[in-house]
């Protein structure tokens, strides 16, 4: 059956897609940041994934607020590039992977999660920033897309939940699968008002230890404490909690990175998930 | 998050259904902008064509200054405000400097001292 | 504040609405549902609300299978009748309660539901049906939509714990309403299939009698149940349960009616809500 | 509910996501008569209507034939299914008498017995 053989903590941001655009792999301010991307690279590369799923979020580009999801999950063979406004890029559909997708939608529903199921989806640069850099694009998606844009947005425990009843579907799943969850978004970064390019790294390396060690300490901050350390855009890190939460109890490190080309953090980690077996759901 | 003052973090709007509720107009527009036929339309008319997408003429007036702090304190996202942009030329850097009150140079000069 | 003053369970069907359009009040076949209507009308003016939350079902109206929510809430200005493919009815637009509704989406976030926030929504045979029958349609509407038309749709225990979830948000609403909840859906019918046609008044009456005196019975219901007692299409009875939830634990009867017209169980159920203070949140 | 013989219950089809994917396009095509001006043009030339929206010959064929049990056995979903039947002039009771292989009147003999 199927079994999460990785995790993948990564920000996305458009800064990340053009520079790969641009190839600025040696540019100063980008080479230690690309450079983490193809150690991570080689790490994932050595799991053989055959699946990703992918939990990040829409920015306002396949939803918009007529009717915008809380969590919305993309069940679809194919899932095409968002036009976010200045055109598309020179990427490849994704593809999908239906029977599994499927398989996930039930999980998740018996579960007493409430997901919009699409099937038509289509990925902006909150999946397509940072996946060129890190996987081979051939490699299927299953995209899980989260509000955090228009609050309310899911608490930072639902989204850990969310990666507990995740875990449970994939290894209940249909199909022989090696599937690497990742979760991304962040880090501490403020897009307008007056304290507009703040970054905060003491909370970015802070976040990044208690993802590994005390996932629960980060699940029970209030938004508010997110907002106020990373910024009002910075807490769409939540949704790293959504990765950590299909890791089990005990994951290890493969890899970590920081970097702060822009005024924002940009974290990279790798866990190794722990083996135990499929845990009883939580009610 | 229910009142204006509790919707605030460090001088930056949290992004409430009150105040999505208020820019919706202004937001659907931009929404429009991400299909390249709207840009072009757009482009070559910009009061018109926000003029026949529901807008009225303070919101319009708006787009016009290019004044993104008046269109992210009546309801604009960020999100969509940056689509605006894109289409007038502006940056993701222009755009948030603005809102913050501080020049496109000020705010380079906080990026670099990251 | 704001409090629950009365729950409503309702059958919808496209033909409710046709004969009430007809005005087919004193027809044979009819009467004896639309007495059932006036009585409950009259019941429901004394309780004389101000606003309505009605947990229903599109049936692929205002969302198609692109993106088809487990839950969506109507938070707009206005809801607009939708064109189910035969033409509009002559029904006005139902206002909204925008306030009101987002205070309920932060609540029901909070409380780890997923709905999709909707800012446009259109009402279908759904609500607009039966709804001409009971009520004002000057009072203000707050639309809950709930897939039970592609699977997996929400287990009935979800649903009754959205009603749960509902009663608390209500009752912290931001401004004083009465609010009656309502719930419709089904009863027992079959529109496809070998048996097509079937009801069944036995399972009908049982649910009517459970759904007062043993919700839990009804909430541990699986889905196959359901499908083999009422119908596959009968399983929308599952939310009758929210506006059970919505009442407390021990509401009184008001009303209830109960015919069969044309091979579909008609039912109607009126209560008074248990005036018992919040619950705290179930876990 | 993955495998077929699951998602049948008493004779009907349990609407399963499997089923919705297969009836993707039929299913689209029959959301996009709640529009009145679409209405008119399938009702103008349906299977130019249907080409143009992506149908092939044999889920063109089916409508035509006002096949309703095969389209339901090839994913259509009941509630899609009375959009078609609504632009072509079928009643509820003819589609789901034809789904279930029995006449209309025998379904009207069934009604007469609730
Ligand atoms: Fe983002
Ligand atoms: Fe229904």
């Amino acid at each position: 059956m199927a079994q999460i053989v990785g995790g993948i903590g990564s920000s996305h941001a458009p800064s990340i897609g053009s520079a790969w655009d641009k190839g600025l792999l040696q540019d100063p301010l980008w080479r230690p940041v690309f450079d983490g991307y193809a150690a991570a690279r080689a790490w994932l590369a050595e799991q053989k994934p055959d699946l990703f799923v992918i939990v990040y979020n829409d920015h306002a580009n396949r939803f918009f607020f007529d009717a915008y999801p809380t969590f919305a999950l993309g069940v679809g063979d194919l899932h095409a590039q968002a036009d976010e406004g200045y055109g598309k890029r020179d990427l490849p559909d994704l593809k999908g992977d239906p029977d599994f997708a499927w398989h996930i939608a039930r999980s998740l529903v018996e579960d007493e999660f409430d997901p919009t199921i699409c099937q038509e989806m289509t990925l902006d640069h909150g999946v397509l920033s940072f996946l060129p850099a890190l996987a081979d694009l051939a490699v299927p998606v299953i995209p899980l897309a989260v509000n955090v844009i228009q609050h309310p947005i899911p608490t930072a425990r639902r989204l850990y939940r969310l990666g507990l009843a995740l875990r449970r579907a994939i290894q209940t799943g249909p199909a022989d699968r090696r599937v690497v969850v990742m979760g991304t978004g962040g880090l501490s970064h403020q897009l307008h008002g007056t304290q507009v390019g703040r970054f905060n790294a003491a909370w970015d390396n802070e976040f990044l230890d208690l993802l590994e060690s005390d996932p629960e300490r980060l699940a029970a901050l209030p938004h508010r404490d997110w907002m106020e350390r990373g910024g009002t855009e910075g807490v769409e890190m939540i949704m790293w909690l959504a990765m950590r939460g299909a890791m089990g109890p005990n994951p290890t490190r493969a890899f970590r990175n920081y970097q702060v080309p822009m005024t924002t953090g940009y974290g990279l980690l790798a866990l190794n998930p722990d083996q135990v077996a499929v845990q009883p759901p939580s009610t | 998050m229910t009142s204006p003052a509790h919707d605030i973090v460090s001088g930056a709007l949290v992004f409430t259904g009150e105040r999505s509720r208020l820019g919706y107009r202004l937001n659907r527009m931009a929404m429009s902008l991400t299909q390249p036929a709207n840009r072009a339309a757009f482009q070559a008319d910009e009061a018109a064509y926000m003029r026949a997408m529901g807008l009225d003429d303070v919101e319009i007036d708006r787009v016009l200054r290019r004044d993104w702090k008046a269109m992210l304190d009546n309801g604009g996202s960020i999100y969509l405000l940056l689509k605006i942009a894109g289409s007038v030329g502006h940056t993701l850097q222009q755009v948030g400097a603005h809102t913050g009150g501080i020049t496109p140079e000020a705010l380079a000069e906080r990026n670099k001292k990251a």
